[in-house]
């Protein structure tokens, strides 16, 4: 099923996984620094970090346009900053501060560029989905070329627009990509324990909807795949991609996840994917140390993008009163 | 003028904005076959399947799809059905479409219309015959329209249409065969702009949809004996005209709200609210509600009828309310 | 699959199959008389029939207790008669008067008889499949051996309700036989237009639930194979009867069903489910006579009904105002 | 007389209740880890994990199977998580929880209790922070609790339990840790009954679930002032207690509703509604209610305060009824 350059071995796509490299370890150095911030309480809301999931955001979207869409979930920085969100404007989104990309009135949760063609996390599990076939179904009646991929977790599918979603997708043929990240977990329920028959992919084709079945943690086979679906999916045709990986931190930035054990956690970061693609570069002799540095140059660019985000203004509370509704006075009423 | 129903008004209404922007088009189950009450009758003929769309019986994703086409710059037409299966997309309409533009910060708009026929229909029973508009009204990002004859219906759902948020679009399923002059002129609504029905110094009436008939009626009655109403017809209960109404009440000195939704947390309650507390000096008699009692709807005649306002009440309440001097 | 009693050829269990043929005729002419009252603008608010289910109704329900449990639809004379309920109080609640298994306050559409284990046809498609699996639940948690039998349309797996109740029975493993009636449309649309996929047994099985498919129309197969699906429910196994039939009338009595051709109806009358119980049941030796006759004593059973419920009084005004909750002031703000 | 927190007080409540009745059972997601904010931690270990049993996230089918088996004898409690999510479950709450026994007749009973945490809760925005207790007011067939003090919550919950018809119980984020006395007797919460929280001559203040707190300290500003406060806790929306209101009223002249919730179509238009029409011509002055303007909540802190009811703003309008004598 995978096309396009072959990347194992001799001839590896060197540029491109060097570039998949820095931005997964953007992302990873990202939520570290929201991390620290929600630890501080500067950023106040509660955040979901997508530790150890890197390859799935980075994999997927290393393969859209600027121009496609994608819809992401309660998890979302990764997915945002793949997209090419900027990470200074998304972490000003965190603190609540002015230049947030949606303004400081959003968040986390609600992190979005629709600039870049992100067009929203959500608050509610499974709520994308339908959102993301309606976008689908837009470009479709619009006769445009753009595709649209849906994020969501593998708690959602337990939601009733998981079926209503991937139907309507099915019965309107609409260019859509979902992609279900099986990290093994809803908030601190293990999935599986809650989910009937044989998960999201066979739900996925008892819809309609052919599903790939993948190990996320390995950055060249979602690349690849991802590649080989969204051609598909730019054909016409709505295609599944489950995503198996791990959420390396708890469900929030402060939950211990003491419902799991210490070793099965050690053992997942044995299987970190920014690691795994380390050393595929290293085998493809790239050396360690410019390796390293651009792990170490990620760092320090969230590293300042958190202390500008601290050091930046609240917005205008004025903006409170903005983007409600085109008519009617909010105030009426009130005070 | 010609004379038309309230439900051709409404399809007039929708071909002529079709015809006018290539990027309305509506969705629904059964539309193809002209939507269960005939809404859309013929439509499909002129703009084909892809704009008058079939759907599933999926509301939470004719709801969200909904959203995210409308966010990607499309202008859907939603249909509901009854409003009573909304119940079905509640998320999707409150969390999502109605918080949209504010939550990204103005990045995105939601220009959404969301049909939904309201009100008793003879023998609907309880899960057929609702009337939410209070709900809506009580969400901040959405509009909230109740048009009352074919007239507003052909004028409000043009503004829906063309309306840039999320629109709750609330047409009454009894008022569909009344029939009426609509201007032959392309008409489009204001949101937020009352209709004065009748003039009159003695009291005040604030009504909506169907039940500006009733208190039409009712006002009718009290004329006979020399109590002359002010009947105003709110045509949208988000923005809802507070000017006309004090205004009104301003004359009269005396406000009755006729609702056919539950009194209780009935949207009754924000304008007699709103004008007690604005003009309680100016009042001759305390502000009075009309709205159904807190039951479900049944099913049997004589039970449904148990929970209608009524021209006899509406004008009982009137006389009350003028000859307590 | 089939189990007990083989029931074609010589040794047919002669008068369980009669009984079934009267069953059917009853409900059918049930229907008839509804119709009937319907045009006449004596029942007053929507009705469905169910004509041409008959044996999906009689098949299933004939192997339940009375103590068990089934939910229904908008289309559910059939189902509330076949679990035993009084026709005329049925026919009763289709006028609205005094003595309707509901007094009156539900009608058609919310017909229900808890006497019988009947929890309520719904005026919301889908919506009794997660009350089904509650009803389920609670058997489960009281150690009760009662199973529940969940029938909906073949609209109703479009709904989210449909992945999300038959998830809830497949993960805590609870007794309930959902059964899909298949008549090939929602309302006015072919099913098979809006539906992706294989349909409602692949979905079934997609969400762990084994699934059966069989002729509707055929009430042997029904018979055995609820019968045998039963059998495995009461021992604690969710399971899933798919069973292929048609609407023979309009979706409403007022529906004239222009959107299908009438030689498409005309073929499917030939495949009337009771003419084929007929049929077996001459050929197993019984004069047409006798079952000629059982059907006219239906028809005059369901034409007494009629009368009956046409003179019988509305219900007491008082009654609008009870059963809504126990505390609280209904009057309270209306007049 | 314990002092437990507000959460506390309601695991204590839902303990006693599942001794006592093993047909009381609870069901939400992640509730065998205790909970997403600890409301049922502990519980597992004494009632097993069918009694306090895990969900898939399916909050329609959380609400319905708890319908299906609230019918078939069971007392199941319902955990939605943040009142937000229980949009994904209205077509289950509304037009079945709440009309069953009507709609049947009477042949059935739901008696099920749907746990909604509402509020505002520090930079949780707007899809986790609604309070919309004024649209299960509206809905016949349905009970609103909304508890301000952990002994409420305890006996409140207890009756909410107790119930035969379901009961939307409200309980407010932000007062998980607040501590209070709760009396050591097994007290059973009566619904309808406010709680006077002090006494006043000057005006009645009317209020509900966290912004009684608000107002507790504005009454205390006030007193300050030499302004004396009957300040009203009503506990429950439906029922609510219009006498308590009334009498009050009567002997201050002065109805000044505060609430959390949207202004609009919020459950304080009811209540200014009620008095302006049984007691006007006992008011001193004008009717006045406080509310969140009609718009969603943001997540910056400082954007997120601009939708708050503070103490000030309750003073300021407190002083202003009372001094534009
Ligand atoms: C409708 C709804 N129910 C519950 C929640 C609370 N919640 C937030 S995230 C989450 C777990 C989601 O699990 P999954 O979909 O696998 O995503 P993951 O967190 O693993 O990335 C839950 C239950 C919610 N946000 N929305
Ligand atoms: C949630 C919801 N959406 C739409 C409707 C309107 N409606 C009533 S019956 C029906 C068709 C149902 O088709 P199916 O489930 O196959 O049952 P059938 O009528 O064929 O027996 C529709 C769309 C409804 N009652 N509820
Ligand atoms: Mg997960
Ligand atoms: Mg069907």
């Amino acid at each position: 099923m995978p096309s396009g350059e072959p990347v194992r071995g001799s001839n590896l796509d060197i540029d491109r996984y060097v570039a998949r490299f820095r931005a997964m370890c953007r992302i990873r150095e990202f939520e570290n620094a929201a991390i620290k911030a929600a630890d501080e309480k500067l950023v106040l809301g509660a955040i979901h970090p997508s530790i150890g999931q890197e390859a799935v955001a980075v994999g997927v979207c290393g393969n859209l346009r600027r121009d496609d869409i994608i819809l992401s979930t309660h998890r979302g920085h990764g997915h945002t900053m793949a997209k090419g969100a900027d990470a200074l404007a998304m972490m000003r989104e965190l603190f609540g501060r002015a230049g947030g990309t949606s303004q400081g009135k959003g968040g986390s949760m609600h992190i979005a560029d629709f600039e870049v063609g992100m067009l929203g996390a959500n608050g509610v599990v499974a709520a994308n989905i339908n959102i993301a076939a309606g976008a689908a179904h837009a470009i479709k009646l619009k006769g445009e070329d753009k595709v649209v991929v849906c994020f969501f977790g593998d708690g959602a599918i337990n939601r009733g627009p998981f079926l209503e979603g991937l139907n309507w997708a099915g019965v309107f043929n609409l260019p859509i990509l979902f992609v279900c990240e099986d990290n093994g977990f809803a908030a601190t329920t293990r999935t599986n324990a809650m989910t009937s028959g044989d998960g999201p992919a066979a739900r996925a084709e008892a819809l309609g909807i052919k599903a790939e079945i993948i190990d996320g943690n390995d950055l060249v086979s979602v690349d690849e795949t991802a590649r080989a679906l969204l051609d598909e999916v730019r054909r016409g045709t709505p295609r599944f991609l489950l995503a198996r990986t791990y959420r390396l931190t708890g469900h929030t930035s402060s939950d211990p996840a003491a419902y799991r054990p210490d070793t099965e956690v050690q053992d997942r970061w044995l299987n970190d994917p920014i690691e795994a693609v380390r050393r595929i570069l290293q085998t493809a002799g790239i050396p360690d140390g410019d390796l390293q540095a651009i792990w170490d140059e990620a760092k320090a660019e969230m590293q300042d993008a958190y202390e500008t985000a601290k050091a930046t203004d609240w917005p205008e509370k004025s903006l409170a009163y903005a983007d409600v509704q085109d008519i009617g006075d909010p105030r009426q009423g009130a005070f | 003028m010609a004379v038309l129903s309230y439900i051709e008004a409404a399809r007039l209404a929708l071909a002529e904005e079709m015809r006018r922007d290539p990027m309305v088009w509506a969705v629904g189950e059964d539309l193809g076959r002209g939507g269960v009450f005939g809404q859309y009758k013929g439509l499909i003929d002129e703009f084909g399947a892809d704009r008058i769309s079939d759907a599933p019986i999926s509301e939470s994703c004719i709801m969200g799809a909904a959203v995210g086409a409308a966010m990607m710059g499309t202008r859907p037409i939603v249909e509901m059905r009854f409003s009573d299966f909304a119940l079905c997309a509640v998320d999707e309409l409150v969390n999502q479409a109605a918080k949209a533009r504010y939550m990204f910060g103005g990045q995105t708009r939601v220009p959404l219309v969301v049909r939904e026929p309201i009100g008793m229909w003879r023998s609907s029973a309880a899960q057929h015959s609702q009337s939410l508009e209070a709900w809506y009204a009580h969400i901040p990002g959405l509009v909230v329209a109740v048009p009352s004859t074919p007239a507003d219906n052909r004028a409000l759902l043009k503004a829906a249409i063309r309306c840039d948020d999320p629109v709750v679009f609330m047409e009454h399923k009894n008022l569909w065969p009344l029939e009426g002059e609509v201007p032959d002129n392309d008409e489009v609504g204001t949101f937020g702009k009352a209709r004065t029905v009748r003039e009159g110094s003695d009291l005040t009436i604030v009504t909506w949809s169907a039940c500006v008939h009733t208190a039409a009626q009712a006002a009718e009655t009290l004329a006979n004996e020399g109590i002359e109403t002010d009947l105003i017809d709110l045509r949208t209960l988000w923005p809802w005209d507070r000017e006309a109404v004090f205004h009104s009440v301003g004359r009269t000195g005396r406000l009755l709200v006729a609702q056919e939704a539950v009194s209780v947390a009935g949207f009754g309650a924000e304008i007699a609210a709103t004008v007690a507390e604005h003009m309680h000096g100016a009042l001759k008699a305390p502000v009075r509600r009309l709205g159904a009692p807190r039951i479900p709807i049944s099913y049997a005649p004589v039970l449904e009828d148990e929970v209608r306002v009524t021209k006899d009440a509406i004008a009982a309440a009137a006389r009350k309310m003028v000859n307590d001097r």
